[in-house]
């Protein structure tokens, strides 16, 4: 994905939603996105995919899969990819599932659609085996039970076997477990690992939890303001922090043995207004690091280490090295 | 759910008996009675009358016995037309309503909503365009300005379509588009902005990631949700429709219920008011039901009970 | 050091800074009200026939209750034909009369008639001493030299004494327009205005009580809503008159009913609402929860109703018309304006038309403020 | 435990049933009773529908309850009619989960935050109230010209914020948080929650802390509560549920919360709990935990547990222990 | 002038007669082709009992089904129906009726007198509720009393002296009573089929036993009533038509069309805008004076409308003229009295020669104001509002706003218009809360004391509370007078002595109309505006 831009034409003005995303996702590899609510996290990815809704515009950029570009084909192609090579996971299971068709139908439309030779028993039979997977209990009665009759998490795990149905060499999950109690959370993380495990699906994991990044992702990608903040494997992000933003989301989480008596630090202030984004960094006015420059100009994503990069002027090499977290070691 | 319906029945036939009893006050309230004809009858046939209709009775006393009368079924004899019953005069207008009616609504339905999906789809294009001008004008102009315009052109212009009854197939075409109109317009842009409200809904956008086709998002998600909407205000219509309108019956010279009803009232004819009311509003509340039975039927989420 | 690498110094005003401008609710949906072209059109055409209904009879110099009896059923575009002596013009009448008309078009006398010669169809006429004959033999009828049996040149001619015409009691119909106008957006307002008031009232009660209550309450909107309207309408009349008030209080007593619903409905989800269970923890009173949360959040649907609410009234006055019951005379509105033409549909369709065309002008701009206020109000519009 | 006089808040045998027609029963909140002392937090956690907004609601009254009494600062305000109830309301306020649905959009914050005020008929005008809004809002990081906007115009943390505001302005003595960080980033969280520590020490004020983020609750409770289907299973001291966590479902409920730090998440042996939650309608027999309890027992499905002290005012409603 | 198109110098002209119509020749009409019309009816009746309804509506099916005694010919003068004969005795209080040989009912049942006698006893049953009883009670001896129970076959006035003879005695001597004996409470009645079917033999084909030119065949509740010939009538032998379909068309505007368009061959309503161009494009259009009058009724009883003078006023208001040319557009007459023109007495209208009132086809303003000024109202502004009410019609709306108009500009007074459905708008009149009011008046049978009643004290008719003894008196003497002559002379002096009291604001005399396509004919209207159809042939 290169230099992806996004913006929604709106009454109120131009909603720059994604201002240039690039990152890479390798096969089998499990990349998170983490981000401020309204980063642009959903919109990256819909992108992909042009799932976006009419009042947006794809401004700029490429989407390379598989050597050809998501962002130049028709309809028609697109659609051959749709559900067979990319498959998504949706926020909210209550709403994703048609609420008037059963469950069943609705998995067993998305094989059809890709494997129209195949008879309606064998698609079954098919999908009945994915609710297995899944671990639906019950699969051959849960078939023809409709989306409300299901608690959220059974309705995710439906969701889930409908994008895993034609083996998906990607898979996008937005957000799957935020509307969901821990308990089901920590199912559903287990069963992405699985999935990846054993039929070496990439994913793209849309989070704003750190610790479910911390416990499923490979490699990060921190998005902010419509950009990509900082780019790092997993470990190297909660060791290295490179960028006030990062550093600050670390910070600010109470860690299960976190002192009682310290305070937590946290970000101060609002995220940024899309429709005025600020001339420089989009994180400047809420970091305690903030130069000059941070206000007048966007930085350039920046190599910290290995696989590691960062957008910050702090890193910049001519950047003085008092009350910059980045100099010091 | 059978449970739910018979209390439905219940809670009708106490919305029934408030609706007899209103308009029992207002019918007697208003002067004016059934033998107010062209002239001034003397007194003594105006007692004979009062005595033969049991009009003379306490105004309590006539609205019990007429109760009684609607408990089985009577609806009473017609004070106008004597030798006629109420029950024969729904006997003899509803059936024609109702099929000027039923014939409407499947015109309806068969123009409206396939203009509200078109105009959903292209949404903001020139289809939507010609389809929302064409609904706004369709609500726009009352029924009796339609019906004499459709009169003066396709009849009397053109010369192509009878100008009255429904003796022939032919002589339905202008009733149904006079009668329809209204109904059109206002399903179609139901169901516009219905199918436009669905098709922002998250589960269209799963469908279209699994790789369908628009027009198989559409017909196979989008639609069934879409109707529901639609549906709700199938149970009324259908009853009005049904039931006759006043104006295109009058101007189509059509033997309907609607010309009756209208009639009556302006004859106090009291049992012909009450009885017309009456199956209105039981038919109105029947296709209320009947909708609800629908959507149930379309919605496996609703559950009554 | 580069200045460029100065601390940056910043305020919480800074960081908790709201970009948008300071817009209040009213404010914003006009904002977006305004950026709708039809929107904004519909409002013209409003304020327009507003002024046109209430300042345009100050212009037009006749009333609309003045007849001349002798000018009946002119209409608008005259065909007409040159007099002998080409000083003027002739107009041949719906009921087969002959009329002057000046050379400007303004309407003259009706000629004398001297005598008919139904034989050779034509009625003979005394247009300033030299007869002239009117030949109604082939329609369109003519004028002819009787003795010659020449044609007189005939042109179209806008009518300049009345613009729109006039009706079957020779009233000017554009002075009657302006007066139809008026009731009927006047019958639309006091409607929509009881409609507000009741519908907002009675929904709101029966929503935020719910429980029994609502369920006596929406009963009783049920029976209102099957009680015969034109019995109740006759009722009405008797009680206070036939009249404009009497056509009020029938479409505002009756026509909330649709309000009530909606309103109901609308409460009934707000009321489960954070922000009302929160008023509600704080200890304001019932009043306040209902007036200052549930009605105010409701206004979208509300605002979209009454917009709908009005073209049904207009459309329930002119039903009431055509069922005889309406306003009392020489007032009228555009629906008996209809009325009283469709009669005359064939010999003087204009009658007809001219205010059919208003209604449906009038219906156009509400259904397009309607919507665009629809839009404007969408909260899923509005961040 | 504290004596009687620095209990604010007592609840005992708290019940609330919502009729769902054909005469059933959701079984929102079951017979739950704890105490909670003045100055003091108690968290509440547990699924998504076990009850804890119930639990909340019930005792704020927006609810009535359907069995049990609610002691509030030595009334019992479980029965009390509306205008009984407007006092005791001016010291019992609540903060509610969704920063969007929570304030009225069509209100600028002023009105908002001097709703409260007018309420209790602590101002009179306008301006008067403003004495009070400014100061509020500046405690809560905003600034004076947010007091004209209206409430769609902020962001998620900034409505958050406001509704903090207008529940304390009224220097009330119990604030009910209903799971007030949970719809927000979690660079907005750690805000609200030094905000509500912060006034906490100033004002002595205490609070019923409701939240599903465990670590979040351990960091601000003094005192946790588990709930399961309505029902409390275990309740003690904050950090000692978290070092000895006894009953099963609390420790499937540890288990399963991510660990923000990836060596450690590898390292984690999760004992994660299987399954739905059951029907709150037809709630299981005897021990509710029992459908998805690793270690279930026919004793479980026979006899309810009831809520023990295990030693150290540590509480737990379980078998295991008997 | 500028830029006019000039078409040369030869003028267009008209060629006449090329396509003058035919003149239709109904005399020699032959009929050829199907002896089947449509004639179109603007309102239901409420019932087809003519001994129960006085419902105008029904008039075409009862007298095309029934025949009475005595009937009217083309030219609207009376002539034996079912009688051959008649005669009466010098008193003229017992009239003998003689019937034709071998009469039948339509189901080949015979009639005799003895139908005659139970029609009139039926009429004179309570349970009846004959709407036209007091045509009965206030001539027949013994009927009064046989209605209230008190009467005996024996005394009720009306015997049948064998099956050819009937005899009907009346109350008091009446020189006109072969007019009403036309009229439909006096028709027979065939007591088989009443008392098969009871109050509904009128509701199906079948059960409708009648005696006259045709019989129903077919009954489409609320759209048609169709008639076919009856076979078993007297005259059938002359009786060319076999199929009439009376089809409802509430609206005149549809029922216009239909007919030009030739999907129905006649029509009784007809739009006023269009007479005009119908009588000048020779479309079938029949008008004719009808024996009525078009009035507004003023109650007499009420300040200020007990004076006079205030009545005067108002009468000389009105532009009749106007209002017949471009209001109704009808051809009618200017009235001035309610007696209307058309009762003839040696070859003279009764009517003929009478005083004008004072009264001028057009307004006279000056004579108006004089009028109410000398009533006591100098300024007319100082006049109450003059509450002018009507019922819903298009029509007498029309007028109302007219003279509405007329009495505000003419007369200088405040004039407030309202109207109601005609329910409301009768009972207010008949109530007295009314003051002047739409009315109009037709005669139940053709005789001037259809009219006279209307302004007799306290008779039921009389709604505008008008009292005038001298009046009375006359009128008395009128119901007995036999003299024709005399009677004729009575009759005006009584229309002079109340017409100068203005007790009514007359307008004009009825005109009735009708529109039939030329290819029928033999079709006639009396001058009550009824139709008969059995001498109308098609030839297409
Ligand atoms: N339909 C739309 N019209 C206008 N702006 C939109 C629309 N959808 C999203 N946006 C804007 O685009 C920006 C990015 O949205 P996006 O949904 O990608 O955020 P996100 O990172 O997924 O947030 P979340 O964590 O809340 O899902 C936001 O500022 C949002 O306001
Ligand atoms: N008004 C109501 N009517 C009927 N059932 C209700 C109502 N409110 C809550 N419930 C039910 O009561 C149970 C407890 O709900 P409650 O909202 O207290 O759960 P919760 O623990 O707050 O969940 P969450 O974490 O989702 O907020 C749920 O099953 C819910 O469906
Ligand atoms: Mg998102
Ligand atoms: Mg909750």
């Amino acid at each position: 994905m290169e230099n992806l831009k996004t913006s929604f034409m709106t009454s109120n003005g131009e909603v720059q939603a994604v201002r240039g995303v690039s990152f890479e996702v390798r096969r089998g590899e499990i990349v998170g996105i983490v981000g401020e609510s309204g980063s642009g996290k959903s919109i990256t990815n819909m992108t992909l995919l042009k799932l976006l809704p009419d009042t947006a515009v794809i401004k700029d950029g490429r989407a390379m899969f598989q050597g050809q570009d998501l962002t130049k084909l028709s309809m028609k192609e697109l659609r051959k990819i749709r559900g067979e090579k990319i498959a998504m996971i949706f926020q909210d299971p209550m709403s994703s599932l048609n609420p008037l068709i059963p469950v069943g139908e609705q998995v067993a439309e998305i094989i059809r659609i890709h494997h129209s030779d195949r008879s309606r028993e064998a698609v079954k039979q098919e999908v009945l085996k994915r609710f297995a997977e899944v671990r639906i209990p019950e699969p051959e009665k849960r078939y023809h039970a409709y989306p409300h009759e299901f608690s959220g998490g059974m309705r995710q795990r439906v969701m889930i076997a409908m994008a895993l149905a034609n083996n998906p060499e990607l898979l996008i999950a937005d957000e799957p477990t935020t509307a969901l109690d821990v308990t089901i959370q920590d199912q559903i993380i287990r069963q992405m690992r699985e999935l990846k495990e054993q039929h070496g699906t990439s994913i793209i994991f849309i989070t704003h939890d750190l610790g479910v990044i911390a416990e499923l992702c490979e490699k990060v990608e921190v998005m902010y303001g419509g950009l990509i903040m900082e780019e790092a494997p997993i470990d190297e992000l909660f060791e290295h922090p490179s960028h006030p933003y990062t550093l600050g989301l670390l910070e600010s989480m109470p860690s299960i043995q976190q002192d009682k008596a310290e305070r937590l630090i946290p970000i101060p202030g609002s995220p940024p207004d899309m429709t005025n984004p600020p001339a420089g960094c989009p994180f400047a006015p809420r970091c305690r690091y903030a130069r000059k420059i941070c206000a007048a100009e966007l930085p350039e994503l920046q190599p910290v280490g290995e696989g590691h990069s960062a957008r910050c002027w702090l890193l910049d090499p001519e950047a003085p090295a008092e009350q910059n977290p980045f100099k010091k070691r | 759910m059978a449970r739910y319906f018979m209390k439905r029945v219940a809670m009708m036939a106490v919305a029934m008996f408030l609706i007899i009893l209103l308009t029992f006050a207002i019918m007697h309230a208003v002067p004016g009675g059934p033998f107010t004809g062209e002239k001034k009858l003397s007194a003594e046939i105006e007692a004979a009358m009062n005595e033969k209709y049991h009009l003379n009775d306490p105004l309590p006393l006539q609205f019990v016995d007429y109760l009684k009368g609607v408990v089985r079924g009577d609806f009473g004899p017609s004070y106008k037309y004597p030798g006629k019953t109420v029950n024969e005069f729904i006997a003899d207008g509803f059936p024609v309503s109702a099929k000027l009616g039923g014939i409407t609504i499947v015109f309806v339905l068969l123009a409206a909503l396939p203009m509200g999906i078109c105009a959903a789809v292209k949404n903001g294009k020139w289809q939507d365009m010609l389809v929302m001008a064409f609904a706004t004008v369709g609500v726009t102009i009352p029924s009796f300005v339609i019906a004499s315009l459709l009169i003066y052109f396709f009849a009397f212009k053109l010369g192509l379509l009878p100008t009255y009854g429904i003796e022939s197939w032919k002589g339905y075409i202008l009733p149904v588009i006079a009668l329809g109109g209204y109904d059109i317009s206002y399903i179609a842009r139901l169901m516009r902005s219905s199918l436009l409200e669905v098709m922002g809904q998250d589960y269209i956008r799963t469908a279209r990631a699994k790789g369908l086709s628009e027009f198989s998002v559409i017909t196979n998600h989008a639609l069934r949700n879409a109707l529901i909407p639609v549906i709700t205000v199938l149970g009324p219509m259908i009853a009005n429709l049904m039931t006759g309108s006043f104006v295109v019956e009058k101007i189509f010279a059509i033997p309907g219920l609607g010309v009756h009803f209208v009639n009556s009232v302006s004859q106090r004819d009291y049992t012909t008011i009450m009885g017309v009311t009456i199956f209105y509003a039981t038919f109105l509340m029947v296709m209320t039901m009947v909708v609800d039975v629908f959507y149930c039927l379309i919605d496996p989420r609703i559950k009554y009970d | 050091m580069d200045s460029k690498w100065e601390v940056l110094e910043q305020s919480n005003e800074a960081r908790e800074k709201i970009w948008g401008r300071n817009r209040s609710f009213a404010g914003d949906v006009w904002f977006r009200f305004h950026r709708k072209p039809t929107a904004i059109t519909g409002f013209v055409i409003i304020m327009l026939l507003m002024l046109f209904a209430f300042l345009g009879p100050l212009f037009t110099g006749r009333s609309y209750s003045e007849q001349n009896l002798g000018l009946v059923n002119v209409s608008p575009m005259m065909r007409v034909f040159e007099t002998p002596d080409q000083s003027g013009y002739l107009y041949i009448t719906q009921n087969l009369k002959l009329l002057s008309v000046n050379k400007d078009g303004s309407l003259g006398e009706q000629l004398g008639k001297l005598r008919e010669d139904s034989a050779r169809q034509m009625s003979i006429y005394d247009c300033g001493g030299a007869e002239i004959a009117l030949y109604y033999g082939k329609t369109p009828y003519l004028v002819i030299d009787p003795d010659t049996l020449v044609i007189a040149k005939a042109r179209t001619l806008w009518n300049r004494s009345y613009l729109f015409g006039t009706d079957a009691l020779g009233r000017d119909i554009l002075t009657r327009l302006m007066y139809g106008t008026r009731v009927s957006l006047l019958v639309a307002f006091v409607a929509a205005g009881v409609n507000l008031i009741l519908g907002i009232v009675y929904g709101g009660i029966s929503g935020y009580f719910g429980g029994r209550v609502d369920m006596a309450m929406m009963r009783v909107v049920d029976i209102i809503s099957t009680i015969p309207l034109t019995l109740y309408v006759i009722l009405i009349m008797v009680l206070m008159g036939a009249g404009l008030q009497s056509i009020m209080v029938a479409l505002g007593t009756t026509y909330w009913v649709d309000m009530a619903r909606v309103v109901r409905g609308q409460v009934l989800s707000l009321k489960q609402q954070e922000f009302v269970l929160a008023a509600k923890t704080i200890g304001s009173s019932a009043k306040t929860v209902l007036l200052a949360h549930l009605i105010p959040n409701a206004m979208g649907s509300i605002l979209v109703t009454v917009t709908m609410l009005i073209p049904s009234a207009i459309f329930m006055e002119a039903f009431l018309g055509f069922l005889g019951i309406g306003l009392q005379p020489p007032l009228a509105s555009l629906g008996t304006m209809c009325n009283d033409a469709t009669e005359n549909l064939r010999t003087c369709p204009y009658q007809l038309f001219i205010p059919a065309l208003v209604i449906v002008l009038i219906m156009f701009a509400f259904n397009f403020v309607g919507d665009g206020l629809r839009d404007a109000l969408d909260p899923k519009l509005r961040k | 435990m504290a004596d009687d006089k620095q209990v604010l808040l007592e609840v005992k045998n708290l019940t609330r049933y919502f009729p769902v027609g054909r005469g059933e029963r959701v079984h929102a909140v079951d017979h739950v009773s704890f105490r909670l002392e003045r100055g003091k937090t108690l968290g509440l956690v547990g699924e998504s529908g076990c009850g804890k907004s119930t639990t909340a609601r019930t005792i704020i009254r927006i609810y009535e309850p359907t069995e049990g009494r609610i002691i509030f600062d030595g009334q019992d305000i479980s029965h009390l009619s509306e205008r009984e109830l407007h006092p005791v309301r001016k010291h019992m306020q609540m903060i509610f989960q969704d920063p969007y649905a929570s304030l009225n959009a069509r209100m600028t914050v002023r009105d908002i935050l001097a709703e409260p005020l007018f309420a209790h008929k602590l101002v009179k005008s306008k301006e008067e109230a403003g004495g009070f809004v400014y100061p509020m809002l500046e405690k809560v990081g905003l600034t004076r010209e947010h007091a004209n906007r209206y409430a769609h115009e902020f962001s998620g943390g900034q409505r958050q914020r406001v509704g903090i505001a207008r529940a304390l302005i009224l220097k009330p003595e119990l604030v009910i948080c209903d799971e007030p960080i949970s719809a927000l980033d979690v660079s907005i969280q750690a805000q609200i929650i030094n905000l509500l520590r912060d006034y906490q020490e100033e004002s002595g004020t205490a609070y019923l802390f409701i939240a599903h983020d465990l670590s979040m609750v351990r960091y601000v409770s003094d005192e946790v509560g588990v709930m399961y289907l309505g029902q409390l299973v275990e309740l003690c001291e904050a950090e000692e549920i978290y070092a000895h966590p006894l009953h099963p479902y609390t420790r499937g409920l540890l288990g399963a919360i991510p660990v923000a730090n990836p060596k450690l998440a590898r390292q984690k042996v999760k004992s994660s709990i299987e399954g739905d939650i059951p029907s709150p309608i037809h709630p299981p027999s005897a021990c509710r935990f029992h459908t998805r309890c690793p270690f279930a027992t026919e004793k479980c499905k026979e006899e309810e547990p009831v809520l023990k002290d295990m030693g150290g005012g540590h509480l737990c409603a379980c078998h295991l222990y008997d | 002038g500028c830029g006019e198109k000039k078409s040369g110098d030869k003028a267009e002209t008209v060629s006449l007669g090329g396509d003058a119509k035919a003149e239709s020749t109904a005399e020699a009409a032959k009929p050829s082709g199907k002896q089947e019309l449509i004639f179109v009816l603007s309102n239901q009746p409420d019932s087809l009992d003519p001994s129960y309804t006085n419902n105008s509506f029904a008039t075409p099916f009862i007298i095309n089904c029934f025949e009475g005694l005595v009937t009217y010919d083309t030219k609207g003068e009376l002539v034996p129906g079912n009688a051959e004969n008649w005669e009466k005795n010098e008193d003229m209080t017992v009239y003998t009726f003689h019937l034709r040989d071998g009469l039948k009912w339509s189901d080949g049942s015979p009639l005799t007198a003895e139908d005659y006698v139970y029609a009139a006893k039926h009429v004179c049953t309570p349970a009846t509720t004959a709407q036209n009883l007091s045509m009965m009670t206030d001539y027949i001896e013994g009927a009064k009393e046989y209605y209230e129970g008190k009467g005996s076959d024996d005394s009720f006035g009306v015997k049948a002296i064998d099956d050819k003879t009937l005899e009907y005695r009346l109350k008091a001597p009446c020189p006109f009573f072969v007019d009403i004996v036309s009229t439909w409470v006096y028709s027979p009645l065939q007591k088989a089929t009443i008392e098969a079917n009871g109050d509904k033999w009128t509701q199906s084909a079948n059960a409708y036993v009648c005696n006259g030119p045709f019989k129903i065949s077919e009954i489409n509740p609320g759209a048609s009533i169709v008639l076919t010939k009856n076979e078993n009538y007297w005259d059938a032998a002359n009786v060319s038509l076999e199929k009439l379909n009376f089809r409802y068309i509430l609206d005149t505007s549809t029922a216009l069309t239909a007919y030009e368009n030739g999907e129905v061959d006649g029509i009784r309503s007809i739009p006023a805008g269009d007479i005009a161009r119908l009588k000048a494009e020779n479309a079938g259009l029949v008008v004719a004076p009808s024996y009525g009058t078009v009035y507004y009724n003023i109650d007499c009883g009420k300040e200020p409308y007990n004076n006079p003078l205030v009545r005067k006023a108002l009468a000389l208001a009105v532009d009749r003229n106007a209002l017949i040319n471009n209001v109704v557009q009808l051809d009618a007459t200017p009235a001035y009295s309610v007696l209307p023109p058309g009762y003839v007495v040696d070859g003279k209208d009764i009517t003929e020669g009478r005083s004008d009132f004072d009264l001028k086809p057009t307004a006279d303003p000056e004579a108006a104001k004089a009028a109410l000024a000398e009533a006591g109202y100098a300024d007319p502004a100082s006049f109450p509002t003059i509450q002018l009410s009507y019922y819903s019609d298009d029509n007498a709306k029309k007028v109302a706003e007219a003279i509405a108009e007329m009495l505000t500009t003419n007369l200088g007074v405040k004039v407030e218009v309202s109207s109601a459905d005609w329910a409301v708008f009768y009972d207010a009149v008949q109530n007295g809360n009314s003051e002047v009011a739409a009315m109009g008046c037709s005669a139940d049978y053709l005789n001037p004391m259809s009219f006279l009643p209307l302004l007799y004290t306290n008779d039921v008719a009389n709604i505008s509370f008008y009292s005038n003894p001298t009046y009375d008196a006359i009128v008395d003497q009128i119901r007995s007078e036999r003299d024709p002559a005399k009677f004729a002379e009575l009759v005006r002096k009584a229309d002079e002595t109340v017409s100068a009291e203005y007790p009514v604001l007359p307008l004009y005399y009825k005109s009735s109309t009708y529109l039939l396509h030329s290819y029928v004919s033999g079709v006639y209207m009396i001058s009550n505006g009824n139709l008969y159809f059995k001498n109308a042939v098609v030839s297409k």
